[in-house]
């Protein structure tokens, strides 16, 4: 019995609300942490920072974003590519400006303008619900890009229109720009990415976490039982955002080096929602398994072709990582509605009663 | 400043009338072509909750096969014929390999199902059809491609004839949806089943029968739209961009309602023609379409959360 | 006369035999519930709140399956038939149909039109519906008149009748009714419970029904089966379980010197002997 | 095995049916060199595929993923040339982006690894406004400027914008989003309503199909319509046939049918079944360019190799070629494409050529030479170029500049 | 039913006619907590409510009863909120209470159970019955995020409220489980133990034995009495079943058809005429 939690107590309510009241989590986690904080920097090329590493935890990040908003608050959006924009175009903005500014700081700043935004069509969200609130985001996300294509003040009126990161250097060491390694810019994501997960993880299981289900669940109910809908919808948007946006600032100044407004188009916001869905809505988890299936799936696919030596022409093998993901995505969806985390979990309940069947 | 925003657009409006009257109509145009996409996903919001998605992608794939089939010589209505016959197998399989597994799960994974189809249609369609831009084949479907030229108040209006077709076209269907869905049993049934699909079971309704039928009717509404808008502009995936504009459409004149459709519709593309030409491109810098449709039904939500003909949102406890 | 053993069927129309139901592969909820209701008779499913009552009924008219829930055990035959593997459709149209637990009418359907959607699967034609739409009617005049408002808006009580008019406009030869006194006054109760014998004398359809209320239950049901989590703990005729101290005790909350008040409860508390 | 020449190629999305054709070309021109004369220098040339769909985040990917082995990169992108630029003074890999890009690669010294040859937008943009004022003076004209709502479409607005200033037209913008390429109804409406003299179009994929089918519906004079040459594709106008006649594109390229390697590739790669395309495709434009965009790579390695000595050239060494190149018409007879592109020489302080380019006018069937080659206003130009370059490198400092390069 | 708790409970009764606050049946029943006056409710055409007046005394279990559709929810509606009555006041201690949204009622402690149960699906038993904490928590966003200081004593605190409610309604055993696996009685209960969390001082029970065998009843009436003595809170609950109706509360409201047909306590309203033709029949 890999799993067996009998036999852990807890004595206390603490004991009981730590984060992991199962032994067994925590040392999984410690040897996933060791794995990310110390062997794949080791083992890893460069292009498996940069097309696997970075990516996941930013993709990741940007889900957890997400996730509060959809997945627990249950307010569905679909202007997330939008608020990542937000983000990224406030940290270019600020680093431009003030060229002093410490780069982690700007990237931790520039979620507050997201916030900011995410909140104001967020208000809607009283009134409107379910599918007609996705229009609300839409909304955000087409009138967004359309402001990042329109503002030059946005990109410092240069002539492509996209921003360019700027070299970066934070205690002489270059983490931003074309002149910053791999390795450098992992660890910072790496570090961001930890950090706003364990806060967000607080949040979700505190006081406010409970508020936003029960607004999820029945929001009737919740405000009849004291919720101010209004606050937590809003507190919703506003966390919620400020992750997208540190994630979208992340996502140009630590991995794409420039963007172009429609990079923050409608399909960056729709790879976001797949991620946090397949990865389980309201769950923390989800998110990184989420990511690593929709960002390392295709790139899989695409190595896979020549690996096999297979005649296919790389505009095939695109199409068919199309057509495979779709697929892939409905077949999740029809194993597990609730996401690879409750696969997971499934799974765990399984272990922990293995090998008896029920 | 003002002066620009309150005055001066009315004051064009009013110096050229044949010209408003060529917006409006451009407007009335697309927004018959949004409103055609967004019936399809009413149809089946109404019959089971789901946000197809996928409505714009079988636009584009109903169109593309047509074209396709056409261009391996088979005469244009047989190739429409055959089109229909491949929509309906387009039904059946994603009933029976994605729907019906996924039975009473919550709206928003339904949706997302049907972007996992969308994109499974693009790939393949990709695949089958190539990417490249394909002419739609009006003439020998014989729809008349002249164009009408009207001199109202000695101005110049421009009515193309493939645009009056899709109009009146656009007309019948609706016509059509409506009395089949309020007056006939099936019809009932559909609504039925959108409003619990348990209960539905349980009076013998089939999920089954009923959801393969509505997604061929979408199916249908599909190929309609992609002849129409594929006469327009040609067919490619570009296409596949405009379904964004059908769900505007679908909030301002609510999810459920056709007639919200096709009111939504025509409102929308009228109303982001007159702003992009007499407010955007003068003042904003253009290209407002793409964002106006959104945060008109927007507005129009907040004053009514269900959209203008949607069903009323019933709360209680 | 505590063996789960299925009562001897006297030409049983509906056999369930030994079903056992997990949901989300996991949840074990039935385990091994075998009963059998006779052509022509009302047979009652008492017993406690999850014991599995409608779960059953669901394995039954095949409903599990979209709540993740699935029979893995035994078998269950209608008119001799295994219907297992039927749709429900199919199940409807052989004439076997399920008022569900709770109230679930079609919101914005009108109380009228969700009625008619109970004759879905008929066939002979309008007149013949028309007269059965004025026949519930007749058993529920307050549907009457409400007939032209959206379910959504009715109370409770005018949901539930709407859920069993619409049964009843399906012209069924057996009825699952899955707590029909849940939320109804008390005259109501009575008045749908006499509705279930005149529907039952008159046009001869048998009835599963599951219910709390064991009291009326067992002064309506011919005979009735007892269930405690998942397993059938006591069945026989009502008349019988009716007198059986057990049932007394625990379900029809008699004691020998009559029923006690509730207000007495906080100084004594039941037990039950056979799950002691 | 071979040189390493990743392509990153988009033949998917709203973009392939313009991208397809050129594809093809380079493709072709390359198996073309390996089955005939086994490669270049006697090494095989391994051009392999990365699609990209047109996009951006999709391209730098590829980017990253070929870099490794990679002689070169091209980003066959405005949007992926402009995010992979700065990357390239790390990575030391040559940019080839014949005809797109950013228009200042053309200072070397500043972009010593980007190559725009043989003409920059900016150049075509010259090119076109001196065409139209052959046809009159441009003083109080207005021309309304249709382009792609993307790095590509406005690439040369600060050059018109120069123009505009000093020829006395008025310049009016029009951008098409991206979503709009389809339905271009608002801008051509805003087109009937300004009546502009004429229309420079810098359009690209589903954009020119819309466009050119808007023009014919609203009765716009066709003559009196431009297009650089991305917006010079024949199924594009076959789409209006006749209606189409009239309409002008600028081009650095132009299909020649009786150049003796049209009858090679006939030979090595058609009839051996090698080529994915077929023979309409191959009789147009963009095929054509497709060739001539390969040959400038495949020059660029010869060069480099005779240089380096050896066929097994490093990046280094072909940006060395590619600097060096020196195409005349002799060499163009020698390659046996004659007439399909004007002869050019790049140098490391001039990092595009700068050929000139002509103006094609589709007769209602194909596109026809119109005039003879018309050379871009140089001294309009390299100020504008030289102050980009220069702020680019500011803005992206710490940027090595090429001071080795004495021009 | 049996003749001889008639005779007690009409004393109660007296006592509490006569001058508010005496003992009645050794528990306390004090001034008037919430009174309505003249309530109507319409819904476009239909009138849910005609005109009703009562009052809800502080420590009393009040019962609202009569046939289906009478009104009895929209009631319970109007005095937590969620309904705002088209014509009529409310007096909340005395003084008239103005309009107000949901969840400012509940925070002026009234709690509620719901007809058709309306519990968080997604959430386990434990986290259900701590919303019913919310309106006791004020740890900030950043404190929550640190998962500090207050946050963390705040939720340690209100914890073991909630861990004595659930040992207090026996529901130990299904602390984590998520509801939605629970059966429908169970539900019931957890629904209450989420009221209960709340420490209102006004309970608001929707039929909370709707769906029940007798056992579970007795439970359920355990539960109300215990709440009702113990922390002396006053209960308002609608329910179908006399025998409850009749033996657990003080004073009873009966509606038909949105009016109210009598008001009094159990045993005379046992004894109106148009209470026995208009609900309770002949059967009691
Ligand atoms: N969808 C489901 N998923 C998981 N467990 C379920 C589900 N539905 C019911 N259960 C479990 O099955 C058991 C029996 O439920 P069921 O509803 O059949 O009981 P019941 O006899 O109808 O109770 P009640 O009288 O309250 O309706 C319950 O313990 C419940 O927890
Ligand atoms: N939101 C609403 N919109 C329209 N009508 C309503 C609404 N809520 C209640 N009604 C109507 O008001 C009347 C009273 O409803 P209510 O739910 O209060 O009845 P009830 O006494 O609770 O009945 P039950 O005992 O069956 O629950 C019903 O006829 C119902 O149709
Ligand atoms: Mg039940
Ligand atoms: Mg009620």
């Amino acid at each position: 019995m890999l799993y067996r939690t009998a036999g852990q107590f807890k004595t206390s309510y603490k004991a009981d609300m730590a984060l992991f009241p199962v032994r067994q989590d925590a040392v999984l986690l410690a040897v996933i942490l060791a794995l990310v904080w110390g062997v794949f920097p080791l083992l890893a090329s460069e292009f498996a920072f940069q097309t696997l590493l970075i990516p996941i935890l930013i993709y990741a990040l940007a889900a957890l974003g997400l996730n509060i908003l959809t997945g627990y608050a249950g307010q569905l959006s679909l202007g997330t590519g939008a608020f990542m924009g937000v983000g990224a175009y406030a940290c270019y903005k600020m680093v431009t400006l003030f060229p002093w500014m410490n780069p982690v700081v700007a990237i931790l700043l520039s979620g507050l303008f997201s916030a900011g935004v995410g909140v104001m069509f967020g208000i809607p969200s009283l009134r409107i619900k379910g599918f007609y609130l996705a229009i609300a985001t839409l909304a955000a996300q087409f009138f967004l890009v359309w402001l990042f294509e329109k503002w030059g003040w946005l990109y410092n009126d240069n002539a492509s229109g996209a921003i360019q990161v700027p070299n970066l250097d934070m205690f002489g060491i270059y983490v931003a720009g074309p002149q910053a390694s791999s390795l450098v810019q992992y660890y910072v994501v790496l570090a961001v990415v930890t950090l706003m997960t364990l806060l967000c993880i607080n949040l979700t299981r505190g006081n406010l976490g409970r508020t936003w289900k029960a607004t999820r669940d029945m929001d009737i109910a919740a405000e009849l039982i004291g919720i101010n809908l209004l606050r937590s919808k809003l507190m919703a948007f506003a966390v919620s955002s400020y992750v997208v946006g540190v994630a979208g600032a992340l996502f140009v100044f630590m991995w794409r080096g420039a963007a172009e407004p429609n990079l923050f188009d409608i399909p960056l916001s729709f790879r976001v929602l797949f991620i946090a869905i397949i990865g389980g809505l309201g769950s923390i988890l989800g998110n990184y398994l989420g990511a690593i299936l929709i960002v390392g799936l295709p790139v899989v696919l695409n190595t896979l072709p020549q690996a096999l030596g297979l005649p296919i022409s790389s505009a095939t093998v695109e199409h068919l990582n199309v057509m495979i993901v779709g697929a892939l995505i409905v077949f999740f969806l029809i194993i597990e509605p609730h996401g690879l985390a409750r696969l997971w979990a499934l799974i765990r309940e399984k272990l922990i009663i293995w090998p008896f069947p029920h | 400043m003002l002066n620009d925003i309150f005055i001066k657009p009315f004051a064009d409006m009013a110096a050229a009338p044949d010209f408003l009257l060529q917006v409006l109509w451009e407007g009335l145009v697309s927004g018959i072509l949004y409103a055609l996409i967004a019936l399809g996903f009413v149809l089946i919001y109404r019959s089971s909750r789901i946000f197809n998605f996928a409505q714009g992608i079988m636009v584009v794939f109903a169109a593309l096969t047509l074209v396709g089939l056409h261009a391996l010589g088979i005469p244009a209505w047989i190739s429409v014929a055959l089109t229909l016959a491949v929509m309906f197998a387009l039904a059946v399989t994603i009933e029976r390999v994605v729907l019906r597994p996924l039975v009473g799960q919550p709206d928003i994974i339904l949706f997302m199902a049907t972007i996992g189809i969308t994109l499974f249609l693009i790939g393949g369609g990709e695949i089958i059809f190539g990417g490249e831009n394909k002419v739609m084949i009006t003439e020998e479907l014989g729809i008349p491609t002249g164009s009408v030229l009207l001199e109202p108040w000695g101005g110049l209006l421009i009515l193309e004839q493939k645009d009056i077709t899709a109009v009146l076209v656009a007309a019948a269907l609706v016509v059509a949806l409506l009395v089949f869905l309020n007056r006939t049993r099936m019809g009932r049934a559909i609504r039925a089943l959108g409003d619990d699909h348990q209960a539905a079971l349980s009076v013998g309704i089939s999920l089954q029968t009923v959801w393969v039928l509505v997604w061929f009717i979408a199916g249908i509404i599909a190929l309609v739209t992609g002849i129409a808008w594929g006469a327009r502009a040609g067919v490619s995936f570009a296409l596949e961009v405009i379904a964004y504009k059908a769900l505007p459409v679908l909030m301002l004149g609510g999810l459920e309602s056709i007639t919200g459709a096709i009111i939504g519709g025509l409102m929308i593309g009228m109303l982001e023609k007159l702003f992009e030409i007499y407010w955007g491109q003068p003042l904003l810098g253009g290209n407002t379409e793409t964002w106006f449709a959104f945060v008109l039904a927007l507005v129009v939500l907040l004053f009514r959360p269900q959209g203008l003909f949607g069903e009323r949102i019933i709360e209680r406890v | 006369m505590l063996d789960a053993a299925p009562a001897p069927a006297r030409d049983a129309l509906l056999e369930v035999n030994n079903v056992e139901v997990i949901y989300n592969h996991v949840i074990l909820v039935l385990k091994g519930v075998s009963l059998s209701v006779p052509k022509g008779g009302i047979t009652a499913l008492l017993g406690g709140n999850g014991a599995g009552k409608t779960t059953t009924l669901k394995a039954i008219s095949n409903l599990l399956r979209s709540e993740r829930g699935e029979v893995t055990k035994g078998t269950i035959r209608y008119a001799g038939e295994r219907i297992q593997d039927l749709e429900p459709a199919a199940l409807v149209r052989r004439g076997v149909i399920q008022v569900m637990e709770g109230r679930h009418c079609f919101e914005h359907l009108t109380v009228e039109e969700n009625l008619l959607t109970g004759a879905y699967t008929r066939r002979d034609g309008k007149a013949a519906i028309q007269s059965d739409l004025e026949m519930v009617y007749a058993y529920f005049p307050r549907l009457k008149e409400r007939r032209k408002s959206q379910a959504g808006y009715t109370s409770g009580g005018e949901q539930q009748m709407c859920a069993i008019g619409r049964a009843l406009m399906s012209r069924p030869r057996m009825i699952l009714l899955d707590e029909p006194s849940m939320g109804l006054a008390p005259q109501l109760v009575e008045q749908i419970f006499e509705i279930v014998r005149a529907v039952n004398e008159g046009e001869g359809v048998s009835f599963l029904l599951a219910e709390q209320n064991t009291n009326v239950a067992l002064r309506y049901a011919h005979d009735g089966y007892i269930l405690e989590n998942g397993r059938v703990v006591m069945d026989g005729p009502a008349a019988a379980l009716r007198e059986n101290p057990d049932v007394k005790e625990f379900y029809l909350g008699m004691s020998d010197e009559g029923r006690r008040s509730f207000r007495d409860v906080r100084s004594y508390r039941r037990r039950k002997r056979w799950l002691a | 095995e071979g040189l390493y020449a990743p392509n990153l190629a988009y033949r998917t999305g709203p973009f392939a049916a313009t991208g397809i054709p050129l594809m093809n070309g380079q493709k072709d021109y390359m198996e073309l060199l390996n089955a005939r004369d086994g490669g270049i220098g006697g090494i095989l040339i391994d051009f392999d595929e990365c699609e990209t769909g047109y996009s951006t985040e999709k391209g730098v990917e590829c980017y990253e993923k070929t870099k490794g082995q990679a002689i070169v990169t091209q980003p066959w992108s405005t949007g992926i040339t402009l995010q992979v630029l700065p990357k390239t003074n790390v990575d030391q890999i040559p940019i080839l982006a014949p005809g797109y890009g950013f228009s200042p690669m053309a200072d070397g010294k500043v972009f010593q690894w980007a190559f725009n040859i043989p003409l920059s937008y900016w150049d075509g943009a010259s090119i076109l406004l001196k065409y139209l004022e052959e046809q009159g003076d441009l003083s109080g004209k207005k021309i309304a400027f249709l382009h792609l709502d993307h790095p590509f479409g406005k690439e040369p607005l600060p050059f018109m914008e120069q123009e505009a200033e000093k020829k006395g037209f008025e310049l009016l913008p029009i951008p098409v989003g991206l979503k709009e390429m389809q339905n271009q109804s608002a801008q051509w409406l805003q087109i009937r309503r300004e009546r502009p003299d004429y229309v420079i179009m810098w359009g690209w994929g589903a954009m020119n199909a819309g466009a050119i089918t808007e023009a014919v519906k609203t009765k716009f004079p066709m003559e009196n319509m431009l297009g650089v040459w991305w917006a010079g594709h024949d199924a594009d106008l076959k789409l209006v046939g006749e209606d189409g006649r009239g309409y002008k594109s600028v081009s650095w390229s132009f299909p020649n049918p009786d150049a003796p390697i049209m009858a090679d590739l006939k030979t090595h790669v058609v009839d051996p079944g090698k080529t994915q395309s077929d023979a309409e495709e191959m009789s147009g434009v963009f095929y054509s360019r497709g060739l001539v965009i390969s040959m400038i790579l495949g020059e660029g390695i010869r060069v480099a190799q005779e240089h380096a000595g050896t066929p097994e050239i490093t990046p280094a060494d072909l940006r060395w070629g590619l600097e060096n190149l020196d195409i005349t018409e002799a060499r163009l007879e020698e390659l046996g494409m004659t007439g399909m592109v004007p002869p050019f020489k790049t140098s490391c302080a001039n990092h595009t050529g700068h050929s000139g380019g002509w103006i094609l006018e589709w007769d209602g069937a194909k596109f026809v030479k119109a005039t003879n080659l018309i050379m871009p206003d140089a001294e309009a130009i390299a100020p504008l170029e030289a102050q980009a370059a220069k702020d680019y490198a500011e803005a992206n400092a710490p940027w090595p500049a090429n001071d080795a390069c004495q021009m | 039913m049996d003749g001889s708790r008639t005779d007690d409970s009409t004393e109660g009764q007296e006592t509490v006619r006569d001058e508010g606050h005496v003992v009645a049946e050794g528990r306390r029943i004090g001034p008037v907590l919430m009174e309505l006056r003249n309530i109507t409710l319409r819904f476009g055409g239909v009138v849910a409510i005609k005109d009703i007046s009562f009052d809800i005394r502080e420590g009393e279990i009040r019962a609202i009863i009569g046939p289906n559709g009478a009104g009895k929810s929209s009631m319970l509606n109007i005095i937590s909120g969620f309904y705002t009555p088209s014509e009529g006041a409310l007096l909340y201690r005395g003084e008239t209470r103005p309009p107000m949204r949901p969840y400012e009622v509940a925070r002026l402690g009234v709690a509620r159970t719901f007809q058709n149960i309306a519990l968080f699906e997604g959430m386990t038993v434990l986290d259900n019955v701590m919303t019913g904490r919310l309106t006791h928590m004020k740890a900030g966003l950043v404190a929550q995020a640190l998962w500090w200081g207050r946050a963390r004593d705040e939720e340690i605190a209100n914890r073991e409220v909630v861990e004595k409610v659930i040992d207090f309604l026996e529901i130990q055993a299904i602390r984590k489980t998520p509801v939605g696996r629970l059966p429908y009685g169970l539900k019931k209960r957890v629904e209450l133990a989420r009221a209960l969390a709340a420490e209102p001082s006004l309970l608001l029970l929707d039929e909370p034995m709707a769906g029940m065998n007798v056992e579970e009843k007795e439970d359920m009436s355990r539960f109300i009495l215990d709440v009702n003595d113990e922390f002396g809170t006053t209960i308002c609950l609608i329910e179908h079943d006399m025998g409850v109706v009749m033996d657990l509360s003080d004073r009873v409201v009966v509606m038909d058809y949105g009016r109210k047909i009598g008001d009094g306590t159990p045993d005379e309203v046992r004894r109106n005429q148009d209470v026995i033709d208009a609900y309770l029949g002949v059967a009691h």
